[in-house]
């Protein structure tokens, strides 16, 4: 019964707070928004008993990736905009048409899934011991491979940052 | 799911604390009618120079993607720092260690290199 | 019948949630002009797709799909992070964040 | 889940009284501050109203709130406002992930003509298995809050102050991240109260596969781990924007860094966060490096049995007067260190800002990887049984 009215609860403001990012003209508004998903992420996962990954969605996307974003924001002033969607009547209706069937086709495809058992109260903590157990057996390669992805990533960032005016200079 | 709750209940009381506490003081402070210069940002007394939004060192934002990005490689030490022990009394502690070791010299090999580029030098 | 089923939250309701968040996100990308609103977009159907693995990987008492979330995490971090460095750039040579404003790099 | 009236209440009492008493704690560090510098720099501070100056909190808090509201320009409004509010939550809900004392266990008792089950209730708000990463989690959104103020007051002093005040934050969070590792590997838990279950006696290791006692020392991380204390004690004073670090509002250069168009009690609500930050760092330097709520060379559960006997009550009141006890001694180790916050203030210079990223990028974050590298192999060689 509770288990059913924090879910509603959170889905009702996770999809209000998402549809806010949609459509809010304002940046920053877009972005804040975007946080408070994430937070709202983190709560799902902690519902799910995957309470590592619930800290780790804290620290990565709401503690760092969405700072970078704001701070983005407010390097480049980003201010209310005029022309907050894409040009075109039918385009748009196109576009938002797409989105509809994709939505009924997710839908309908979740429900092929068949009903699984109930959701087992496992301990966070031993979550956790096989979560790293599985990371450094079998997907150690993976793993190391992400290393040297952050590496590469923190290369080019710093390179991208140098570029003064472009290959296109006036 | 009693976590859940606990933390949304929290949350909850410190915003309804603070909206209070921002509400009483637009309500209980003097109303004094504002004039143009006092809504003016404070420069110390003297006049404003430039209007509020200034462009800002992309410094500030090379900091943050450095910041994302090692973050990230700390996040992926937690689960094998919690997992070690076990790893060590399993008798397969050495093939985590060196694992392990790989990624903190793939860790320092980046911070090296970002030192050497200069990205972390603030004038 | 059917208010027991909804009242009793399983796999199903999870996925839907991703569902609908995964469609906001993907209309976020499809309908805004600011490319970094697309790119917040972007974080969201990655977000969607988080939760369908969370979901999984719970109600099957199956690990592989959190180790998954943990590197598309990851990935995404390291993503947002090159897209923002080239949204940087951009805007310093074009002044412009609206992204019609690029279809000039094709040339 | 299992749960009733009784609980449920109880629950939601002590989520309350763990944040009131975050809030009252804030007051009370005010008044230490003031006196505390006063008598450092041999001055009187505020002694006129009340015993010792103690009513100046309550004159303050009414000053505060019958201040005149500033506001900026209309646009940016909503978030001018926003912004003090979001600063009060991650400190109140990091401290309530934090284990201030023993669980309380209530055996079955007969009330209102029903037996209530037995219970066991959390000296903590916010039980999880997890603490550390969600209380990293949350303390990493700190963030926001400034960087809203900041960007919201329309001044550029606000701006310059909340983005150095952020990006301060964020590079020190990666020292503090990662000083966290090394106990993460000798302790390996994620809980709390596990790390500190792990603390009690005196120091005990392993070494070589063989156990051994050292009776004279307590079981404290800060012997296991003596360079990550430093580390994560200077980057949690990076962390609260403290001084030596208190770049952000530097007065000389940005006025009053991000805070700058703030008065009245909005203002205090950072003050507020802020304190809560202090408050949090010392109660993570406790839990971590000195043992939590254990007093030295006793276990709780002689405690508990010393309170049972001593006092003869009952299991549950003996258990609820263990809990208080022990809460007692963690608010002691706490303030010790919420002293420590106040004495560097006056004793340390600021730094430039070179220096103070310098310090962040190139000193601690290698010193910490050091830390995790050296930890490692001595947990590696002193855990193995070498046959």
């Amino acid at each position: 019964m509770e288990a059913a009215i924090v879910f509603y609860g959170l889905s009702f403001f996770m999809t209000v707070l998402s549809l806010g990012v949609l459509f809010n003209p304002n940046p920053i508004m877009s972005a804040l928004y975007l946080v408070l998903t994430m937070i709202g992420v983190s709560l799902v996962f902690f519902m799910l008993d995957a309470g590592f990954l619930a800290g780790v969605q804290l620290i990565v996307y709401a503690g760092a990736v969405l700072v970078l974003f704001v701070m983005v924001i407010m390097l480049f002033d980003l201010k209310r905009e005029v022309y907050t969607f894409s040009r075109g009547f039918f385009t748009r209706l196109l576009k938002v048409f797409t989105g509809v069937v994709f939505l009924i086709i997710l839908v309908k495809s979740f429900f092929l899934v068949p009903e699984t058992k109930e959701l087992l109260n496992s301990s966070t903590q031993m979550t956790t011991k096989n979560l790293a157990g599985l990371l450094f057996t079998e997907y150690i390669f993976v793993f190391e491979l992400l290393g040297l992805l952050l590496l590469a990533v923190a290369i080019g960032a710093v390179a991208l940052s140098r570029i003064k005016g472009g290959t296109h200079a006036e | 799911m009693a976590s859940v709750i606990a933390i949304v209940f929290l949350i909850t009381l410190i915003a309804l604390f603070g909206i209070f506490l921002v509400w009483g003081t637009a309500k209980l402070g003097p109303k004094i009618k504002q004039s143009s210069l006092k809504k003016s940002s404070y420069e110390c007394g003297i006049e404003v120079q430039q209007s509020g939004h200034t462009k800002v060192p992309v410094k500030f934002y090379l900091t943050a993607i450095l910041f994302i990005l090692f973050d990230i490689e700390i996040i992926f030490m937690y689960p094998w720092a919690i997992s070690f022990g076990d790893a060590i009394t399993n008798g397969y502690g050495a093939q985590v260690l060196a694992a392990m070791g790989v990624f903190i010299l793939v860790f320092i090999i980046g911070l090296l290199w970002e030192m050497k580029s200069k990205a972390l030098e603030w004038e | 019948m059917l208010s027991s089923e909804l009242l009793h939250i399983g796999l199903n309701h999870y996925l839907g949630l991703s569902a609908v968040i995964f469609v906001i996100g993907m209309l976020t990308v499809l309908l805004r002009r600011n490319l970094i609103v697309m790119l917040m977009g972007v974080e969201l159907m990655l977000n969607a797709v988080n939760i369908t693995f969370v979901a999984f990987s719970s109600f099957n008492q199956n690990m592989n799909g959190q180790v998954m979330v943990f590197f598309v995490m990851a990935i995404a971090a390291a993503e947002a992070a090159v897209g923002l460095a080239l949204a940087v750039t951009i805007f310093k040579h074009y002044k412009e964040i609206d992204i019609s404003a690029f279809e000039q790099l094709k040339s | 889940m299992g749960s009733d009236i009784v609980e449920i209440s109880i629950n939601a009492a002590k989520a309350l009284a763990i944040f009131l008493m975050m809030v009252q704690i804030v007051p009370m560090l005010v008044w230490v501050e003031r006196r505390g510098s006063a008598f450092i720099q041999n001055r009187f501070g505020p002694n006129r109203i009340g015993p010792l100056g103690l009513m100046q909190l309550i004159a303050d808090a009414v000053k505060f709130l019958f201040k005149e509201e500033f506001l900026p320009d209309k646009k940016r409004r909503l978030l001018f406002l926003a912004a003090p509010i979001i600063a009060l939550i991650p400190g109140a809900v990091a401290f309530g992930a934090i284990p201030l004392s023993v669980p309380i266990h209530v055996e079955i008792f007969e009330f209102l003509g029903q037996s209530w089950g037995p219970y066991r209730f959390a000296f903590q708000s916010v039980e999880l298995g997890i603490g550390i990463v969600f209380v990293l989690g949350i303390s990493s959104l700190a963030a926001y809050s400034i960087l809203l103020a900041g960007w919201s007051s329309s001044n550029k002093y606000s701006l310059f102050g909340a983005l150095r005040a952020s990006a301060q934050m964020i590079s020190y969070e990666l020292a503090l991240g990662l000083s966290l590792v090394g106990i993460l590997l000798i302790y390996n838990s994620f809980d709390f109260a596990e790390i500190i279950a792990q603390q009690q006696g005196s120091l005990a290791f392993q070494f070589l596969g063989k156990d051994i006692v050292w009776s004279f020392l307590p079981n404290w991380g800060i012997f296991y781990q003596p360079l990550g204390f430093v580390l994560f004690f200077v980057a949690v004073f990076a962390e609260a924007n403290r001084l030596p670090f208190d770049l952000p509002e530097a007065e000389s250069e940005l006025v009053a860094g991000y805070h700058t168009e703030y008065g009245g009690f909005k203002m205090n609500m950072f003050y507020i966060g802020e304190y809560g930050h202090m408050l949090v760092s010392s109660a993570l330097l406790v839990t971590f490096y000195f043992g939590g709520y254990n007093i030295p060379f006793v276990t709780p559960d002689q405690v508990l049995a010393g309170v049972e006997s001593f006092l003869g009550l009952s299991s549950t009141g003996s258990s609820v007067a263990t809990a208080f006890l022990l809460h007692g001694v963690f608010l002691v180790k706490v303030l010790i260190f919420l002293w420590v916050f106040i004495w560097v203030r006056w004793t340390l210079p600021r730094f430039r800002y070179d220096q103070l990223m310098d310090l962040g990028w190139k000193t601690m974050l290698p010193w910490a990887l050091a830390n995790t590298i050296l930890t490692a192999i001595i947990v590696f060689i002193f855990r193995t049984q070498w046959v």
